[in-house]
Formats: C-alpha cells, sequence, structure tokens
C-alpha cells in the first residue's frame, strides 16, 4: 500500500519535526505569503511539493498551495499561464524537455542559491546539465531520472535457470550487458503458460513511450567520438532519427514489445511497474521508482528479490559526422537520462519570487529530499550526491543487496562516462508528436521501422525549418552541453 | 399507454423481449457496478485480475476514500464544493435567462433583419481588425470597443428598410440553438484569450467564479432554450390572456403564473443543464486552473503520469457520479409522470 | 397570440447579450487566426497566409484520416444507438415487467461525466486485468488487444458512445411513443395487422420526425467526440482512433499551432454544416409527406 | 355607463381579412350575444373588445373611452373563457384574488371579496381546493367568480359552457342569466350554440364570415330573419329551404317549386311579394310550421319519407320536397313511414320568404 506507507512517513516524520521544532519563530517570516505551485496530478511528484511544502510552512509560516493538473494537460496549463503573463503560479514544476519553451518567462535562480554545500551535493548531470539553459540557471531539478535495469534476483540465481540459460545461448545467465542479451534473457523467459512473461516496457501513445525507445536507441547512437550528435547532427541541425542506430534501437524495442505481457502495448510505466512488482516479467527498464515500489511488500510479490543495474549498452556506435559505425574495445553502456527528473522554476511575473525561491531551497535540501527519495509514491528518485551515498536512509526500504545494487545502478548511471542526455528543444511537443505516432504504427506493424523513422526525420527537419534553423541549433546545442556554434 | 401493448405478440416473444431489455441494463449497470466495487478493493486486489464480490472474493476497504478525503489525490473536498457551487448557480442562471428568452420567443413576436445581423458581425470582425491592427490596442480593447459599436449601430439599422428577408421567431431560435454546433475545441481556446485579455485590463475572469459561470450559463443556453420552447408552448394561453385581462404586467405573469405552471419542465432542464456542467471537461479545463478547478479535471488526473491505479480512479469516480446518480433517480420519477413529454412534441 | 409588449427586450436580451459576448470573440477570433500563420510555441510572430492553412489542410492525410475515423465513429455509434434504443423504448413503453425498476438504470449513463466513462471503460476493457477479458477467456479468447489494436480499439470507442448514449435516444423515443394516438393501434388490431405490420406501418413512420431529430442532434454531438477517445486511447495506436477534435486538441493545445488549428476548427464547422444540411435533405421528402 | 361602440373595424392577419367593416353598439347593462358558425369571427371581436387581439383598423370605445390602443389590462374588462383558463397552481381563493393582490389591495379586502364572491357562487366550500380537484361547472364558476372580483366595466364571455354536459350547461344559463340580473353589468357573450344565444340574450348578434348578419332581440330573430343565412342557422332543427318563384296565378301569387308543388302565398303578404314574381325565390318554413289539419288545397306539400324520428312531445319526419331536404315537426303517432309519401299541411302565413340571389328577406 503506497499511499499508507506515505502517510505514515510523512507523519511520522511531521510529528518529529513539529517536536523539534514546535517553537521555533518563523525564519525567513513569509507568514501571510501563499504560494502556488503548478504541478501534475499526485500522487508522484505534488506529494513530495506536498513534504516539501509542510516542512516549509514549519520554518516560514507560509503556506503554499500545490495545484495539480493531469499530466498530459500540465504542459499546455504552464504554457498559456507563461505567455498571458498571468500571475496565477509563483512556482512550475515540469519535465526539463520543456525548459526552452519557458525560459523566456522565468526568472533567474539567485547567485546565492548557485553555490554552497547544497549546491555542490546536487549531481554534475543536473546541476551543470540540465539545469543550464544558455549559461544560466533558470530551475532546480527536484527529481532525478535516468533509466536503469531491474530483474528478479530470485531467477537470475536460480541453478537450474542459469543452467538452461547457458545451454541455449552459451553465455552466463547475468544482468545483460548489450540490448542483444537483455532480449535473450526476456524470450529465455517468456513463459505465458505459467504467467511469466520477459521484460515489461512502455508502448502507449501518451505513456512515456518513447523515453524508452529513446533508451533503447541511445545505445547505438549516444557517440563519445562525435558528442551530442543522437537526435540532431550539432552541426548542421539534420535529423538523426532514422538513421541505422535508431532503426536498430527500434527494431530491438520493437522485438521487446513482443516479449511482454500480452497488453504491453498498452503499457504506460505506471503498468511497468505494476507487472515487475506483481512477479510477472523477469526483467524491466524503467525510472527508478520501478526498484522502490517492487521492494515495498505491501504493494509487490517480489520484494527482497529485485536487483538493479545500468542499462545494457553496445560496442558499436553509430557516428553521425562519418556515417559509419564505430567500433569500441568493450561495450559502452549509455544510460539515457529520460525525461531528466522533474524541475522547479519560477515565472518571472510572480508576485512572491524571494519567498518562492526560498521555498525551493527547502524542497530539494538534502534532508527533505532524501526523505522524498526513500518515500515510495514521492516520484522522487535520486539527484544528489547524499541521496545515493547514505545506505542507511535506504535500509528502510532495501535489503542492503538490493540497496547497493539499487544505488549503485543510479549512481553509475547518472556519472555515467556517456550518459546520454534527453532531447530538449523548443517546440518539442511538435518534435515528440510524430515519434509517437509512428512508433505507434511501428509496433503495430503496419510500417517497417525505417520507414517510421524516415517519416519522423521528414517531420523533423520541416518542423526545425519552420521554427527557424538557426535558432533551433543554438537552443539544441546549447540543451546537449555544446558551445555556441562559432 | 399507447398503442403496441404487445397484445400482438405470444407469451414466447413477450418473454423474449423482456429478456433484451434486462440484457440490455445488464450491461448498463454492470460496468457501474464495477466502479462500485473496485472503489473498496485494495492494489493488489486489483492488479491480481478480476473479482465481484465484496467479502467473497475480496475483503473491501476503505482506503481509497480516505485517500481521497485526505487530499492525497488532489483537493476532493474543495473541487467537490466547486463543482457544486458552479453547477448550480451556472444551471441556475442559465436556466432562468434561458427560460425568460424562450417565453420571449414563445409569446413575443421579433423580427430581425438579416441585413442588421450582417452589419453586426461586419462591424464587429471590422472593427475589431481595426481597432487591434491599425489602432494599436490590445485585442480585448478592440474587442470591448467594437462589440458594442457594431451593436448600436446594428440595432439602429434593424429599424431602417434593409433590403433582404427579414428574420422571425424561428430564425432566432435556431440561432441560439446553432450555438452548439460550433466545435467548443476552439471556442475554449479563444475564449481563454479573451479572459487572460480582460484579465489583464484589471478583472480577473481566468479562474474566477465569474468567468467560469459566465461560460458555461452561456454554452447551456441554446439547450434551456430549446426545451424551455417547448415546455412554454404546452401551457394554454388562454390562462396568460386572463391574466392580461386583469391587468397583470408582463413580468408578473411570467412570474407568477407561467414559472409556476411549468415548473417541472423547469427542473428537468435546470438537472439536464446541471448535469452538462458537472460534466463539462474542455471549458474547465482552460479557463480554471487551482481556485476552481472542477471535478472532471480531477477526475481525468486520476489518469496519471504513471500509470492507471484503479481503486484511485474508481474512487474518484464515484464521487462524480454519485450526484448523478440521485439526479438519474429524480429525472426518471418526473419522466415516468411523464413530464417530459413537452419536450419532444 | 403573439403579443407586442416592449417588455419582450427585457426577457430576450440577456440571453442574447450572454450568447453574443461569449460566442462572437471565438467566432471572430478563430476566423482571423485562420488566415494566418501563427504559432505560440516555439513563439513566431503572425504572418498572413491567407488560405495557405486551408490548403495545407486538406492536403493531410492526418485529416483526412480523422474526417474518416470520426464519421465512422458517429454514424455507427449513432446508427447503432438508434437501433438499440428504439427497442427498448419499444419495449419499455409495452409495459415490460419490471419496466419502473429499469428506468433509473437506463438514465444514468448519459449523466456521467465522459471523462469518468472512459477511465472505467480502460478498466473494462483491460486485455488481462479486465472482467471482460476474464468472461472472454472462458471461451478461449482471452487477451484481445482490445485498445492496441486500431480496429479493437476503434470498435472499444464506439461500444462506449453507444454505452453512453442509448439511454438519450431511450429516452426521447419513449417520450414520443407516449404521445402516438391509440386508436390508430386499435384500428390495426382490428385488422389483424401482425406486431411487425404495426411497426412498419404505423409506429416508425409515425415516429420518423422525432427520429429525425433524435439522430441529427446526436450526430452533431458525436462529431465533437472528444473525451472518451482522448481518455481511453489518445488517438492511438498511431492515428488510428484520432478524432478531428482530438486533432484539434493536439495541434491547438500540445503545439500551439493556433493559425493552423483555427483553420481546422472552420473546416470542421464547414463538415458539419454538409453533413447537417445532406441529413436534412435527404430526411426532407420523407418528413413532409408525413405532414 | 359602459356602453361598448365597435366603430368600422377591421382585423387581417397579413393578407387575410378576418373582419372587415365591423360596427356593433352594446348599450349599457345590455346582454349581447354574439353567435355564428366557427370562423365567423366572433371570438376575435370579443378578443378585440378585450384587448388580446390588435385592431388592423378602426375604433373600439368602452364607456366614453376609446381603448383601441390600450393593452387589455387597462380596458377594465373581464372575461371568461372557454377552457376556464385558471391558474392550477393556485387555490380557488387565490384564483379568485389573484387580480386584486396584483393590484395590491389590503389583504383583508381581498378576503372579504373572495368570501362574497364565493358565497354568492357557492363556492365556499372549495375555496381551499385546486382547480384540479373541481368539477368542469365548479371550474367555470371559478372563472366567473374571478371575473365577477374584478368589477369590470364589461364582462366577456368565450364560449363559457361549451365544454360543459348538456345539463350542466342549462344549469349555468340559468346563473349566468340571474348573474347579469343581478350584477347589472354589460356583457358580451361569444357562443356557438343558438340555443345559448336565444334563451340568454337581450340582443342576438348573428355573425358569419366576418360580418353582422343581424343584430336583434331574439324573437325578431328567430320570427324575423334578416336573410337566408340567419334563418338557417337560428333554430333547431333548422329552417327548411325550398327553391322555387312566385307566380301570378288565378289572381292569387303562388310559390311554385319544379317538382310541382304549388303554395298559395298568404293574401296579406302579396303587395310586399308583387314585386319578386319572376324572380328565383327561396321558400323558408320552419319544421313547426305544419297545420294540424288536412291540407287545404295550395297549402300542402308532398314530402317523401325518409325517417321518422319519434321525439315524446312530437315526431320529426324527415324527407325530401321535390329535390329539397324537408324536416317537419309532426304530431305523435303521425302515420309516416319511411318511403311513404305524405301530404303535409303548412301554415303559410307563418312561412319566410327569399330573395335567392341576394338572400335577403323579402319584406
Amino acid at each position: 500500500m503506497l499511499r499508507r506507507t506515505f502517510l505514515m512517513l510523512t507523519t511520522s516524520l511531521a510529528v518529529a519535526c513539529a517536536a523539534s521544532q514546535a517553537n521555533a519563530a518563523c525564519s525567513p517570516d513569509y507568514s501571510g505569503v501563499t504560494l502556488t505551485v503548478a504541478s501534475q496530478t499526485g500522487p508522484y511528484i505534488a506529494s513530495a511539493l506536498k513534504l516539501g511544502a509542510d516542512e516549509w510552512t514549519k520554518k516560514t509560516c507560509g503556506k503554499v498551495n500545490v495545484v495539480e493538473f493531469p499530466w498530459s494537460e500540465l504542459y499546455p496549463k504552464i504554457v498559456t499561464s507563461l505567455t498571458a503573463s498571468d500571475a496565477t503560479f509563483d512556482l512550475v514544476s515540469f519535465a526539463p524537455a520543456w525548459l526552452p519553451d519557458f525560459v523566456p518567462y522565468l526568472s533567474e535562480m539567485p547567485k546565492a542559491m548557485q553555490s554552497g554545500k547544497d549546491w555542490d551535493d546536487v549531481e554534475p548531470a543536473y546541476r551543470e546539465r540540465l539545469m543550464v539553459w544558455e549559461g544560466k540557471i533558470y530551475s532546480q531539478s527536484m527529481d532525478g531520472d535516468v533509466h536503469t535495469y531491474t530483474y528478479r534476483t530470485d531467477l537470475f540465481s536460480d541453478p537450474k535457470e542459469k543452467d538452461a540459460f547457458k545451454a541455449k545461448y552459451g553465455y552466463d545467465l547475468a544482468p545483460p550487458k548489450t540490448w542483444k542479451q537483455y532480449l535473450d534473457i526476456a524470450e529465455f523467459f517468456q513463459r505465458p503458460d505459467k504467467g511469466l512473461w520477459g521484460t515489461a516496457e512502455a508502448f502507449r501513445r501518451g505513456g512515456q513511450q518513447f523515453w524508452f525507445f529513446f533508451s533503447h536507441a541511445a545505445a547505438y547512437t549516444n557517440n563519445p567520438n562525435y558528442p551530442g550528435a543522437m537526435f540532431f547532427d550539432p552541426e548542421t541541425m539534420d535529423a538523426q532519427i532514422n538513421n541505422p542506430g535508431w532503426v536498430k534501437g527500434l527494431e530491438e524495442y520493437i522485438r521487446a514489445s513482443k516479449l511482454g505481457p500480452p497488453n504491453a502495448l498498452n503499457f504506460s510505466f505506471g503498468e511497468v511497474n505494476a507487472a515487475v512488482a506483481g512477479g510477472q516479467v523477469a526483467e524491466s527498464i524503467g525510472w527508478g521508482d520501478t526498484g522502490v515500489i517492487a521492494a515495498d511488500p505491501k504493494q509487490s510479490k517480489i520484494s527482497g528479490k529485485v536487483g538493479s543495474a545500468v542499462l545494457p549498452g553496445s560496442d558499436e556506435i553509430w557516428n553521425a559526422k562519418t556515417k559509419k559505425w564505430d567500433k569500441f574495445p568493450a561495450v559502452l553502456p549509455a544510460p539515457f537520462m529520460a525525461f531528466g527528473g522533474w524541475q522547479i522554476a519560477v515565472p518571472k511575473v510572480g508576485k512572491h519570487q524571494e519567498a518562492a525561491w526560498d521555498f525551493v531551497k527547502t524542497l530539494t535540501s538534502p534532508e527533505v529530499s532524501g526523505q522524498a527519495a526513500i518515500t515510495g509514491g514521492t516520484g522522487v528518485n535520486p539527484y544528489r550526491k547524499s541521496h545515493t551515498a547514505n545506505l542507511e536512509l535506504w535500509s528502510k526500504i532495501f535489503s542492503p543487496q538490493e540497496a547497493k545494487e539499487y544505488l549503485g545502478a543510479q549512481a553509475d548511471s547518472i556519472n555515467g562516462k556517456n550518459v546520454a542526455l534527453d532531447m530538449r528543444l523548443p517546440g518539442y511537443f511538435s518534435y515528440t508528436e510524430v515519434v509517437e505516432i509512428e512508433l505507434g504504427k511501428a509496433l503495430a506493424g503496419q510500417t517497417t521501422p525505417q520507414a517510421a523513422l524516415d517519416a519522423v526525420a521528414k517531420e523533423w527537419n520541416r518542423l526545425t525549418d519552420e521554427f527557424g534553423r538557426a535558432k533551433q541549433l543554438a537552443a539544441y546545442r546549447a540543451a546537449m552541453g555544446l558551445p555556441p556554434k562559432n | 399507454m399507447s398503442g403496441q401493448g404487445l397484445t400482438g405478440l405470444s407469451t414466447l416473444s413477450r418473454r423474449l423481449v423482456a429478456l433484451g431489455v434486462l440484457a440490455w441494463c445488464l450491461i448498463t449497470a454492470f460496468p457501474l457496478y464495477w466502479v462500485v466495487v473496485t472503489a473498496f478493493k485494495t492494489p493488489p486486489g486489483v492488479v491480481g485480475g478480476p473479482t465481484y464480490i465484496p467479502f467473497v472474493d475480496f475483503t473491501p476497504t476503505l482506503q481509497p476514500f480516505i485517500d481521497l478525503y485526505q487530499g492525497i489525490r488532489g483537493e476532493f473536498f474543495r473541487t467537490f464544493l466547486n463543482s457544486t457551487i458552479v453547477g448550480l448557480s451556472a444551471a441556475a442562471m442559465a436556466t432562468a435567462i434561458g427560460a425568460m428568452a424562450a417565453y420571449a420567443l414563445v409569446r413575443f413576436e421579433f423580427r430581425v433583419r438579416l441585413g442588421a445581423g450582417l452589419i453586426f458581425f461586419l462591424l464587429a470582425l471590422g472593427g475589431y481588425l481595426l481597432f487591434s491592427n491599425n489602432l494599436g490596442f490590445t485585442r480585448a480593447q478592440a474587442l470591448l470597443l467594437a462589440f458594442p459599436i457594431a451593436l448600436v449601430i446594428a440595432i439602429i439599422a434593424n429599424r431602417l428598410p434593409l433590403p433582404g428577408p427579414i428574420l422571425g421567431n424561428e430564425d432566432i431560435l435556431f440561432w441560439f440553438v446553432s450555438q452548439r454546433m460550433f466545435p467548443p475545441i476552439v471556442t475554449a481556446f479563444a475564449l481563454y484569450l479573451l479572459y487572460t485579455e480582460i484579465g489583464r485590463l484589471g478583472f480577473q475572469l481566468i479562474d474566477s467564479y465569474v468567468g467560469l459561470t459566465l461560460c458555461y450559463v452561456a454554452f447551456s443556453l441554446p439547450i434551456v432554450v430549446w426545451l424551455m420552447r417547448d415546455f412554454f408552448e404546452a401551457i394554454p394561453i388562454e390562462v396568460e390572456e386572463a391574466a392580461m385581462v386583469d391587468n397583470v404586467p408582463s413580468w408578473r405573469i411570467f412570474l407568477g403564473i407561467v414559472v409556476p405552471m411549468s415548473m417541472n419542465g423547469l427542473l428537468a432542464t435546470f438537472m439536464i443543464t446541471l448535469a452538462f456542467v458537472w460534466n463539462e471537461f474542455l471549458f474547465a479545463l482552460f479557463l480554471t486552473n487551482s481556485k476552481w478547478q472542477t471535478l472532471p479535471i480531477l477526475v481525468a488526473g486520476q489518469n496519471s503520469q504513471r500509470g492507471d491505479e484503479w481503486w484511485a480512479i474508481s474512487a474518484a469516480a464515484l464521487v462524480a457520479i454519485i450526484p448523478m446518480m440521485i439526479m438519474a433517480g429524480l429525472l426518471s420519477r418526473m419522466m415516468r409522470s411523464g413530464l417530459l413529454l413537452g419536450a419532444i412534441k | 397570440m403573439m403579443r407586442n409588449d416592449p417588455i419582450k427586450h427585457v426577457f430576450i436580451w440577456p440571453a442574447v447579450l450572454v450568447v453574443l459576448a461569449i460566442s462572437i470573440f471565438p467566432l471572430i477570433y478563430s476566423f482571423t487566426t485562420s488566415f494566418l500563420s501563427y504559432r505560440l510555441i516555439p513563439p513566431i510572430p503572425p504572418r498572413v497566409v491567407w488560405f495557405g492553412n486551408y490548403v495545407t489542410l486538406l492536403q493531410e492525410p492526418r485529416f483526412w484520416n480523422a474526417i474518416l475515423t470520426t464519421t465512422l465513429i458517429a454514424f455507427i455509434a449513432v446508427g447503432l444507438q438508434y437501433v438499440i434504443g428504439f427497442g427498448v423504448a419499444l419495449a419499455l413503453n409495452a409495459r415490460v415487467p419490471g419496466e419502473r425498476l429499469f428506468r433509473v438504470a437506463l438514465l444514468l449513463p448519459m449523466l456521467l461525466a465522459p471523462v469518468a466513462v472512459a477511465l472505467v471503460a480502460r478498466m473494462i476493457f483491460n486485455p488481462t486485468m479486465g472482467p471482460l477479458n476474464q468472461l472472454l477467456s472462458t471461451f478461449g479468447l482471452a487477451n484481445l488487444p482490445f485498445l492496441t489494436n486500431g480496429h479493437w480499439a476503434l470498435g472499444c470507442i464506439i461500444a462506449v458512445e453507444i454505452w453512453q448514449w442509448t439511454p438519450f435516444v431511450i429516452l426521447m423515443m419513449l417520450a414520443g411513443l407516449q404521445t402516438l394516438p391509440e386508436d390508430v393501434y386499435e384500428a390495426a388490431e382490428l385488422e389483424n395487422a401482425s406486431a411487425w405490420q404495426q411497426f412498419w406501418g404505423i409506429t416508425f413512420p409515425m415516429m420518423l420526425p422525432i427520429s429525425a431529430a433524435v439522430v441529427f442532434i446526436r450526430l452533431i454531438e458525436s462529431y465533437k467526440i472528444m473525451d472518451t477517445v482522448f481518455v481511453m486511447t489518445g488517438g492511438g495506436p498511431g492515428v488510428d482512433t484520432e478524432t478531428l477534435t482530438l486533432f484539434a486538441y493536439q495541434e491547438g493545445f500540445k503545439k500551439f499551432n493556433l493559425g493552423y488549428t483555427s483553420a481546422l476548427s472552420f473546416l470542421f464547422l464547414i463538415a458539419i454544416t454538409i453533413i447537417g444540411v445532406t441529413y436534412l435533405a435527404l430526411l426532407r421528402p420523407h418528413l413532409e409527406k408525413r405532414r | 355607463m359602459a356602453r361598448v361602440e365597435i366603430e368600422n373595424v377591421s382585423k387581417a392577419y397579413g393578407p387575410y381579412k378576418i373582419i372587415e367593416g365591423l360596427d356593433l353598439n352594446v348599450a349599457d347593462e345590455e346582454f349581447v350575444v354574439l353567435v355564428g358558425p366557427s370562423g365567423c369571427g366572433k371570438t376575435t371581436t370579443l378578443r378585440m373588445i378585450a384587448g388580446l387581439e390588435t385592431v388592423t383598423d378602426g375604433t373600439i370605445r368602452i364607456g366614453e373611452r376609446d381603448v383601441t390602443q390600450l393593452r387589455p389590462g387597462l380596458r377594465n374588462c373581464a372575461m371568461v373563457f372557454q377552457n376556464y383558463a385558471l391558474y392550477p397552481h393556485m387555490t380557488v381563493g387565490e384564483n379568485i384574488g389573484y387580480g386584486m393582490k396584483v393590484r395590491g389591495e389590503p389583504r383583508a379586502s381581498i378576503t372579504k371579496a373572495v368570501q362574497d364572491v364565493a358565497r354568492v357562487l357557492d363556492l365556499e366550500p372549495y375555496l381551499d381546493r385546486r382547480p384540479k380537484q373541481l368539477s368542469g361547472g365548479q371550474r367555470q364558476r371559478v372563472a366567473i367568480g374571478r371575473a365577477i372580483v374584478r368589477s369590470p366595466d364589461v364582462f366577456l364571455f368565450d364560449e363559457p359552457l361549451s365544454n360543459l354536459d348538456a345539463k350542466l350547461r342549462i344549469e349555468m344559463r340559468t346563473e349566468i342569466k340571474a348573474l347579469h340580473r343581478r350584477l347589472a353589468k354589460t356583457i358580451v357573450y361569444v357562443t356557438h350554440d343558438q340555443v345559448e344565444a336565444m334563451t340568454m340574450a337581450d340582443r342576438v348578434v348573428v355573425m358569419n364570415r366576418g360580418r353582422i348578419e343581424q343584430a336583434a332581440d331574439p324573437i325578431t330573430i328567430y320570427e324575423k330573419p334578416a336573410n337566408l343565412f340567419v334563418a338557417g342557422f337560428m333554430g333547431a332543427p333548422s329552417m327548411n329551404f325550398i327553391h322555387g318563384e312566385i307566380v301570378a296565378r288565378d289572381g292569387a301569387l303562388v310559390f311554385t317549386e319544379p317538382s310541382g308543388t304549388a303554395l298559395k302565398l298568404p293574401k296579406s303578404r302579396e303587395a310586399i311579394y308583387a314585386g319578386s314574381i319572376g324572380k328565383p325565390v327561396v321558400l323558408g318554413v320552419r319544421p313547426d310550421h305544419v297545420l294540424r289539419q288536412d291540407a287545404p288545397a295550395g297549402a300542402s306539400i308532398r314530402l317523401m319519407v325518409k325517417d321518422v324520428e319519434p321525439l315524446g312531445p312530437h315526431t320529426l319526419v324527415i324527407g325530401t320536397v321535390g329535390a329539397f331536404p324537408f324536416t317537419a315537426q309532426m304530431p305523435v303517432g303521425v302515420a309516416a313511414a319511411p318511403d311513404h309519401v305524405i301530404d303535409v299541411a303548412l301554415d303559410l302565413e307563418r312561412t319566410h320568404l327569399f330573395d335567392k340571389v341576394s338572400g335577403m328577406a323579402i319584406s
């Protein structure tokens, strides 16, 4: 029971804090201030915001009102409110990919917040890349997101399974290093008659589908020899999404859809978690929530048997510049920072700038965010060094072995040499919509992977031209952490 | 009862017909039953596959409702209150002014020259373009200037002997009803822009009671006018004439005689309008953002980013549905006494 | 008698003003915007393209697909609603046993929020955990791709539309049936007409005007379908279940392509008008014969 | 003083003229009944007096006031409708008192007025009932009561008794007449029932196609109908008409009919009829204008019997004279059977003669 746990934790936290700070004066004093935060419908993220809100209220006497919108409405809601210069929201929580669209309307983070212990504690992948836009900081990460690999240790350590696997595939059953191994394992455990299937990923339109696809493709397209060329050529802004690396990724993504439960095509990430926690699948990829939910005995049939690892990779990566496959001496994982973790920012028109940033500080402080990270249902995954370093914090929900693997996978992914950044571009929705549509066709077998991706590439190039190629190129380079061209 | 009393049918076919209706009832009822039972399930109870009867194949829990009450899935209580306040007042206002208009269309004669209508539209359009593009006004200012000017000129023009056909009451009625034909999607967005522009002039309409209610009143009016016209036409005119001869002023005839006489029709219309407002999604989505969110937004939001949590969705849906269930009961009672007959002649 | 009392203006103007104020702006705004190339995100200043948006749209396969999908949903759903609704109304009118009990249940679906209904439908149609799957698996038809295969998904949406809106047809048809004169049936009874003959000879023709109205209302409303599709499939798989409103929604509020969306909505309005006018033109001879 | 003067009034709906150039004066305290077939304009005329229909042309005065452009409420009329037009949501008492309440009269005086009226109309036990709980006659009395409290200048009745059954209708007739005597007010009463018109009116106004055919006291109407229409409309069973011509034969004027009937017209009226010799005329004979004696020569017709209707006090013999239908009121036990021919003696002193072309009585 997700919420029950959450409730208990919040209450205990609240009681503990109340006891220690019962008579503390409001400092800084924001009594009379009510901050309105736009967020998606809870419990994910919204409940983390409420958790932070309670803390902040205790500290400053200010109030926080969390307003929740359906995920699919959050972007239009924020856009309409920002473009109308409407002072409804003092803070907005959002996906990093939307940042480019929002930047003109956001205020910069106070310089004082951009240093110090808490600042340095934030993982560099967030602090130096996702939170930055054209050299400036407009937002603060409040959640860390990277795709990792989850598997069932009971199956993987079963000697009978190990022998059978080795006999069939000629190598040891272990967390996969390559996507081919990933598919082999899925195929091996595909046993519909026993209620066990290979893997679970999200395949539904509007159900976080394309991030899973990107995870597959990242292994073949995020080339360290030509950085930032995963989605577009950073020199010309030509769409790369139909190159052989992407096609291979898509082929494997489609293959994975056939090695999952029968309704896998209708899975969003929520169903993935349910399938993992229900013990229906042997392995899975997805965000950190999967591990936390699968570890919770109240909602999981496999608690205590959850293993985690970095995403599979590849030793061959497509080079967009030379238009050739580059060979690497060893398998190079390209953990994909899918979505990139929720961020929170302060619109310029907000009336309580100072208070808003103070709330951000409290919300993302190591203590409050650390508590949120281990609470199932907040949707908050590690994004600070202190989150992954503090094993003791996690022992409440994980066994020591689980905790080690889980935190190891999270930390290794974020700090991975070849970590793949998610796409961030103005007009993001226009770009991803066509991906979703074509993915749907390819998954349904209505079109070939190559044709589907060609269609996407054509539309991407058209959109880039419509929005202004130079402008988009500059934005894309900023998003990928590349210096401005010339 | 009229006509075909199934007398021509054998007992067997009579039973078959009854069976068919029963089947349709089951089809209708099952999903509702399903929501009710699912709302009392625990997460594993849902994920583990379908279960049907509480206490027999699963143990019911109140947890989903406790979650709702505690606001873990959004501010349910306040949203419910918002829906109630907006729903009741918008339905009441729409019924009131819609009924007045319907009465006027039934009992008074109106003549509008098509030319005057065109003048209004062209002046409003042209004025809007002129003020906003050439004279540097904002959209809202341009509109607020162009609209009354166009209206006044059109009213004056209506008194002139313009060429072209003259529209009567039936045409005005059609104009009202045809408002329902325009796809709501663009109306919603344009209305959002209008509201924000007016908001810049210092009168907040977005996320306000007035803005949302006004919009619902406007979009309920076509239904109200259409339904109420038929109810009013069913009232014997002599009753009103008797009052006229008795020197009862028109407004008093309407309030003191017509309204009480068509009370059932008004109630039915009110309830239908309430259901429309209560369930409306698109306008609520665009015109509210925090204080005045309504239930459908919250319910839709239960379909959250991280997948379906059916127990919670069911509980939320149930809260939104129950008032409508009560209304269905009331309406069906009215239906039984044949009160809705007047609506469809 | 039509009176001519100046007070009539007091009665009608509030409604006219409210409708004018709330509807004239959207009309003018979309009309003018439909001739612009105008995006809000990323912000591109408006540029006049005259009929450019319309031309692009008419060449866009996705637009025609949306029209086709919407038309399929509207016509199949409304057709079945009419048949089932008429049938149930006839049965109820004939005082089927237990008819009083049925009425509340029969009325309910149309009063529920489409959003909630669609969510419930998703539970029912879940191919592994839903009750429908369990029922079908007893017939050996497990795990049907209800919402993941284009044709199935369309079928499911139509099924939900029928579930939700047949009550409306029942309600109207029942009310209509109750106004039919009894003596005609008595005469037919005396002439020994069978129930079938009575239906085609008397009931159906006499119910034609109200039938036409009911079908018209439902058609127009069905063309605006959005909430149900939005929640059930989001238009997927691919764009197989994307309706006109959903298409407009994606273009307008996800991509903020305002000019294009406005043009789309005007084409939409034209399409609805054409369908409505054709429908009325086709029916007119039949309706007038009855007068 | 509440005379009603209608002067040259016309009413048209678009191109359709309902009433043209109507003139009618109703004296104070007079009971005038407008009678005529449906569509003759009688109800429209009444509604124009009430102000419920606008007047296309002409003037209407009540008392000394020109009310042509006045709205209904200001004309001080009270109207009683065919379907009672009671307010269904009010009790009998409220129905009667509503007009006073609207006019803002004190509650005490309303109660008193309602009580008085209820007493007069025998409605006291029903004051708290709703119209739905009353019988038709009671409802009509409530409608009349509502008119009385108004204490109007003119009472207008629009076919008030046509929804009642025959017995009740006769009772109410008497009541309304009694009421008229007691209230001594001007009454304009519309009906299509000529018996009602004859029994109640001080003056009957027979209307047809938007025109007044004849306005006179009931006896005059009956005995001296001004034209074929009035003659045929008033009286039941209605007057028999035989078409023919007047010829001078053997020093007398004789009415002849193509099939051979020849009736010697009374000497007393020869002077009047002399001008019509040779012209087509219509002979009007009321069914009761037959003599209970054997027919003298030249005063009888041959009636081809089709049907015999024994009514009790007398028997109607229905048949044809030549090509014209003819009904005769005969004594009980008359020897007549279908398909037989009998001779019927006419009281020629009381027959009417009309000019066929103009339809006017020849007098």
